[in-house]
């Protein structure tokens, strides 16, 4: 067994000087009939590194990754290419196998990463500052409603029908438990987003309005107006940011008057996992810092004035807070913030525009290909690297007959709402830099054929 | 010693990263959207990125350069086995949305994990989305309350012992109950009769740690349960501490019906200095309908099926809801499947062996020096705990801790528990060789010893690390968080 | 440019100080007619990560790999598991981007890695000492002989028919130039080695006597007769290992009086590699140290008296000693070596002897299988973990048209003694660990047609 | 920081590896083969090794901690792309004896990089098989020996510039040729007279490096080049210096005859502690016919081919021998061309340009503190050439560099070249940002004034690193190169 490294004469000698006869006997607390005797049944035994690799090799190889097909998905998850050098410094062992840095001294490392990491995500936000990070966008989301609430002193959250589906479930999920009241404004298969719907929806009774930037059909909404009206009712304006990379050419929404930006940082460093680890982004104004969820890192010295960084304002936290802590987050995502911020390091504010730039040109191109297919039309003329489309029957079949294909070919509105019939011919379809003009092209054969198909 | 920020490092307008140029004109419908300006986000070149990076990782202590006796932390070995298996593109580059065809493989994976945690629990179910330890605590607690709706009441006690985790009332709390305390008996244990009279129609249930933070088996946990039970009740117990009994002993037949699993503590997935973590929730038949969405299911056929808000009502009509945007930490289950599978059942029931034996070793290797207030209660499980009573006047817990620093080691969880005064918490973990404990028991007896000589230089360790100590007052009283400095200018 | 930090306001500032006008000033020294004025015609400019690595992911994708295919090759390389842990560790940057340890105060971790290598290596060989490494083990197998001429100062090495043939090319090769004498055996196919042959060819202007153990054919010549003979007339024997996973079943050699026992190293930690880099191993008794070729880490002590390594009588090696070296040999191969160290140190003797013992078990069982096919008979029945199989044909084309059915199956011997028409039915194939039952079945059913088809 | 070795950490008859266990008794015929013990070596857990290794790790220096400006050496930024490119099975798992057909694109490599290679430098061929510089050196040796043979003469003499790597000498001899020295000029250049007289009838060739180790460009290469093929001889030229001008000069226009290349200098393959390198060596039209087996070559048909023994008749079946059992350094040839792809012909040129300009700039940052004995001579190329000759009576070069240490660099290289007295030969590469080069020159300056006060504690530097000064001499006196601590037992 090759990761324990007792040989049977150090257990021995172990047990001599534990005093006990044997290992069994340290167990004596446990009632008898809980004591199981050997193995637990119907399970294997122990195996080499290569049996385990087989064994995993062979399911890894049942899944059609994105790199072998033409890969159009996104709501909410992005296929960025991340550089080499990102994965291997994460691997290094004093960043990989470290714990929460409790013990500062020995752990400036991870420290300054994180303060490098807060200061990134509050300057892409826009925002005076930001947290060390979150489990995933959506649990980011939902902290920032309850902070709304501490800060406001208000329950009240109005969801835009912009939201991801699954954020929205998220928050609806928490407030059931919390009692909080949640407003969710139903989406529209329209070019526009519903900032007017969102505004009519805020009274003096809203702590928080939630809108995402572009949003889940990949438009794009006027955040001063709605921060205008929320700020009106002394309601905060939260904004969602699934793609941070959009950042590189929209505005951040720190500067169009959004009180927090909570958002998704998988598209940088991190991947696309099947859904996790994702690392969620909190940044917000100056003045709510002791209402923050989350852990945060902080500038100070040591004994002999050297600069050095350590946890912060931990008195918020549960560990220490208990019954009154700010938030449920412990663990956090630590090596995901490491891998986000190394990326945009290499990136810079630079790197990131230009980033952004390609993605956007890909998709124009990506648009321009598909709306010549006959039945394929372009629901919003203004975004960035996510459209939707509307076609001339149910997306879900389409995208199933596509993967039938070898195309992973977007992500269908009735996927993701699938009470709503009346978004159902709705596809979404994403492309990044990682999108060649033969993906392309083979995807509008592919689309267009699976269309005519239908017709046949 | 000192390393730059990036900030100082490199300038704005650059980049270290070749992107293709754009053939095409931002789109003009996009124009009033646009950035003034990119992010004042300098790029640095590669070469910079790398030696920043790894100058930066070398002033951490991480488990590669030696013991991490965190108690309750359970820091062990993280093979580079199951980093190579979760950085396979098939799970790695595949999106949490692709038809259900296209991820099967992924699936199978969730649902043999799930299998494991089930079956090394002997429970009925499992919750794979939760993110992290608290946050599966979380989705035990919802589950509760979703039982709990479900039959027409609405408890609103939970009872939790003094010792517990400071994440259990949080949780509680959070999710809407009222969180009253249970004392813990001279031993160190929960105090039966004292919890047994708190039980009624009004509590919900109990959360308890077991093993709990004072390195105890609690032996009346299934008296507990079934007293908790027969008043309607359930019973949640914390699984922080489960590389203890791991393989050996199996919570659902102690009467759990909810208990969470940290895979970054049990199941060694690398913590990464905060995470990301991963905390299923084994439930048991009363609690298994109630598992949030996504949930993924082995059906009759044998095959497994992936349950989201579209098809909830093919089987999992139940659900309380959902807890995170897709299917929880991929990443983290395939690193634990790997870990589980090179152990097996028999390398498992060996981790949770090995792990009480070095516990014990240390918990009687040094009880001469240091007071181990429960040292007479037996042995200890998985881990060893110590309290400063016996140490002079003026010397603490925090001088030892930051005494360890300079003998090389990481220090052990200091002042948790919170029953024992200047607590000292050692848990060596299974990956230890005897020839390291060693090591680490004569740096202990070594600090001892300074500490009865009264060694002042003791006061203002660590004297050998990247730092010494730092203000923490300062940082907290007047925070900064983001780098400001070209501000100033 | 992703790789290179200067940028354009640094270059205009440093010129200033270098009191140039521009970067073409400096290469003033380059004859007017040799100065390119621009990047050279024809060639692509730079070009993004993302673009590279599609480049070079599609002509990998044009190999069959060893993984994806039954695969039973060895004949001087062989496919085993490597653990993880150790392509992790010599990715350490520390490890992997230094140089030659020449400053030895800040290079312990090359050096202390090297010290126990050598004693890995003796350990294993049953030598009294190793060196470093060298490039491979053909070229160690040359330094050897001449090593053995500087020793004996004779000049006329006797090289065993069972020599890789490859190796006796190289031989031949650097003895045209040096003018050496080279006797070399004419391989033949049958049962036994040709030790007899051997010994019959040494006499009293022999300097050494080179003899691969298991042969190429995959059997095991006698050590001990021939060390006799070679030392009776004061010649040293050289022992060529090709598969260092042998020694953890067979006798080592140095045990057997072998004099210099080299070989290669890939089998542990380093891989197939499409035949490099790869790792020369060299032992031999300590009375040749200072004749010995490569580099040579040594223990001492520092100004502290603290235990360190350094590199150790570098008077011998040509940056040093010039035209008096003992060797052509430079860099080595350090880093192969820390990959072969790391896995040994996994392993230990236990560990080596049970991996023998599974090649030695699943080659058995690949014979058994092989061998009930009609026309297919073993060679010898003592081997290791590497057989030649007789066909009823020529084995180049059966190994092209199992080639065809996506198996590699074994490397024939004519494609190896092109030259010996009376070898070309032989087939040489190996089994690993790595090759599982099924492997095994899929090869036999293969070969099975291909015979067959033949009869047709 | 005393690392135990791996014999004092481990014990006999463990392993750190699962191995399945073999199913078959040993063979008879096996028998009396058989080993009587297995070798004496300890295995050590994973975890153990895992530490082991990452704490040695954590006593080298690498170019991921900071500059390594060893003239001649070339050690610049190591990408991780290609490090990455290199581990894709199928250029990692493949064998050098499959069939061409499941090769072809590891051909590919081969052939692309070659042709990479004889754009760069301007010549008809290259040989991709020798393992390292010295190697290269070798073989294109031998490729005249070759075409002398082929030419029925039977010349011996090769002339060196005393100026030359250490490895040229040797190399010539090694092929059995006789060196005779070429004095330089007192501006740090081949004497060109002092050539022309060597040249004749019995001159196989010259040995000349370019530029050349005083860091200088050798202007009259051409000219040599002439000369020397007038006389029937040809010339080597070494490319350990390739850096400066690759992408802006190409060999093959001043007249050279083969030059071997260094992956792992000019094209980044990473250096290792040691090696692996790689050596190509590029050939004129005069010697390309001798390039040795196994050779690649692009046909006619566009096809890639490759010639080893078995069909050497089919075009190329001059070649002199073979150097190697296989392809030669496939893992490097992926490296260095994703390397070359990554800069294309742009990117190159500005290889050579960052890193002359860099080289100049410390010369000229320190001529005013240190002695620049060809500062006058004009530009350098990729090295700043320095010496002991201004420094106090008892400060040596080696203080310099052992002070260095301290200062938190690796030394530049130390008296090399031969011609200059205490010679600090110092190549920052092109990789070193001018923030990176202000700081070494900032410590240099340093390093030169305490000099300049005679500090003492310069002759006993370095204080700051793993260990002090060792003893080197006691290491060669009575070599102890294995552990043999168990056996004083």
């Amino acid at each position: 067994m090759r990761y324990l490294p007792l040989t049977p004469a150090d257990r021995s000698s172990m047990l001599e000087t534990v005093g006990a006869s044997s290992v069994d006997e340290l167990f004596r607390d446990v009632p008898e009939a809980a004591r199981l005797s050997g193995p637990i049944a119907g399970l294997p035994m122990h195996a080499s590194e290569m049996a385990v690799e087989r064994h995993l090799g062979k399911l890894a190889a049942k899944n059609l990754d994105a790199g072998s097909a033409p890969f159009f998905l996104g709501a909410g998850a992005y296929r960025h290419h991340v550089p080499a050098s990102v994965d291997h410094l994460i691997q290094r062992g004093e960043f990989l196998t470290a714990y929460t840095p409790y013990q500062p001294e020995i752990a400036q490392g991870t420290l300054q990463v994180l303060f490098e990491f807060q200061t990134q995500v509050a300057r892409m936000f826009g925002t005076d500052i930001a947290n060390a990070s979150m489990y995933d966008g959506s649990t980011a989301c939902w902290e920032a409603i309850l902070m709304a609430a501490r800060v406001t002193r208000k329950g009240k959250a109005v969801l835009s029908g912009g939201l991801h589906p699954h954020y929205g479930e998220v928050v609806r999920t928490m407030a059931k438990f919390t009692r909080d009241e949640i407003v969710s404004l139903t989406p529209e298969l329209s070019a526009q987003t519903d900032d007017a719907a969102v505004i009519a929806a805020i009274d003096e009774t809203t702590s928080s309005v939630v809108v995402q930037y572009p949003d889940i059909m990949g438009r794009i909404p006027d955040l001063e107006a709605i921060a205008e009206a929320a700020h009106a009712a002394k309601a905060l304006l939260i904004v969602v940011v699934t793609e941070p990379v959009a950042l590189g050419l929209l505005e951040a929404p720190g500067h169009l008057g959004a009180d927090v930006v909570v958002g998704e940082g998988q598209s940088l460093g991190v991947g696309l996992q099947f859904g996790g680890p994702y690392l969620g982004l909190f940044g917000c104004r100056e003045k709510f810092v002791r209402q923050m969820p989350g852990r945060l890192c902080g500038e100070t010295v040591d004994a002999e004035g050297k600069r050095g960084f350590v946890l912060t304002l931990s008195t918020r936290e549960q560990h220490i807070r208990r019954e009154k802590a700010t938030s449920n987050i412990c663990t956090n995502s630590g090596l995901c913030a490491l891998a986000f911020s190394i990326h945009m390091s290499l990136l810079g504010g630079e790197g990131l525009e230009q980033l952004a730039a390609i993605n956007h040109d890909r998709t124009q191109a990506l648009v321009e290909r598909l709306t010549q297919i006959p039945g394929v039309s372009l629901l919003s003329d203004a975004y960035f690297n996510e459209v939707t489309l509307v076609l001339p029957r149910d997306a879900r079949e389409v995208v199933r007959e596509l993967a039938d294909k070898g195309i992973l070919g977007g992500v269908s509105l009735g996927r993701l709402f699938p009470e709503q019939v009346d978004l159902h011919n709705g596809l979404l379809v994403t492309a990044t830099e990682t999108v060649t003009l033969e993906d392309i092209e083979e995807f509008a054969a592919g689309l267009a054929a699976v269309l005519e198909g239908e017709a046949a | 010693l000192e390393e730059a920020l990036i900030f100082e490092l490199g300038c704005e307008g650059q980049t270290g990263v070749d992107i293709e140029p754009a053939s095409k004109a931002v789109s003009p419908a996009l124009a009033k959207f646009r950035r003034k300006a990119a992010p004042a986000l300098p790029g640095l070149s590669e070469p910079e990125a790398v030696r920043h990076y790894t100058r930066l990782s070398r002033q951490n202590y991480g488990i590669d350069l030696g013991p991490f006796p965190l108690g309750s932390c359970t820091m062990k070995h993280n093979p580079r086995l199951n980093e190579k298996m979760a950085r396979l593109p098939g799970f790695a580059d595949v999106h949490p949305l692709q038809p259900q065809k296209t991820v099967e493989g992924a699936l199978e994976v969730i649902e043999q994990l799930a299998d494991w945690l089930m079956k090394l629990t002997g429970m009925a179910s499992v919750a794979m989305s939760p993110k992290a330890g608290a946050h599966g605590e979380l989705c035990g607690l919802l589950c509760i309350r979703a039982a709990l709706d479900a039959r027409g009441e609405s408890r609103e006690i939970v009872l939790v012992p003094e010792s517990a985790h400071g994440t259990n009332p949080a949780t509680a709390a959070f999710a809407g109950f009222k969180v009253q305390a249970i004392p813990a008996t001279p031993e160190g244990r929960v105090d039966l009769e004292a919890l047994k009279e708190k039980l009624g129609p009004d509590v919900a249930g109990v959360m308890i740690t077991n093993p709990n933070t004072c390195g105890l088996f609690e032996p009346d946990l299934k008296e507990i349960a079934d007293a908790v039970h027969e008043v309607g009740g359930y019973v949640y117990c914390d699984g922080a501490n489960f590389n203890a009994i791991v393989g050996r002993v199996r919570p659902g037949d102690l009467g759990v019906d909810a208990m969470h699993i940290n895979l970054h503590k049990t199941f060694s997935t690398p913590h990464g200095g905060g995470g990301p973590g991963a905390g299923p929730v084994v439930l048991s038949e009363a609690l298994a309908p109630y598992a949030p969405l996504p949930f993924v299911t082995r059906g009759e056929d044998g095959e497994v099926r992936l349950v989201e808000e579209e098809n909830r009502g093919e089987g999992h009509e139940r659900a309380f809801g959902r807890m995170v945007a897709f299917h929880g930490q991929m990443g983290m289950f395939t690193r634990a499947l790997a870990y589980i599978l090179s152990h097996g059942a028999d390398g498992l029931k060996q981790v949770s062996e090995d792990a009480v034996l070095n516990a014990n070793y240390i918990l009687r290797s040094l009880e001469d020096v240091l007071e181990a207030p429960f040292g007479k209660s037996g042995p200890c499980m998985h881990e060893a705990l110590f309290s400063d009573a016996g140490l002079p006047e003026g010397i603490s817990t925090l001088d030892i801790a930051k005494g360890l620093i300079d003998e090389g080691f990481h220090p052990m969880t200091v002042y948790f528990p919170l029953v024992v005064k200047g607590a000292m918490l050692i848990e060596p973990t299974e990956t230890e060789s005897k020839q390291g404990l060693d090591r680490f028991i004569a740096s202990m007896r070594n600090l001892a010893q300074r500490a009865r000589e009264q060694d002042e230089s003791l006061h203002t360790a660590p004297h050998f690390a990247p730092r010494r100590r730092l203000d923490e007052t300062r940082a907290a009283r007047k925070p900064v968080l983001v780098w400001k400095g070209d501000e100033a200018a």
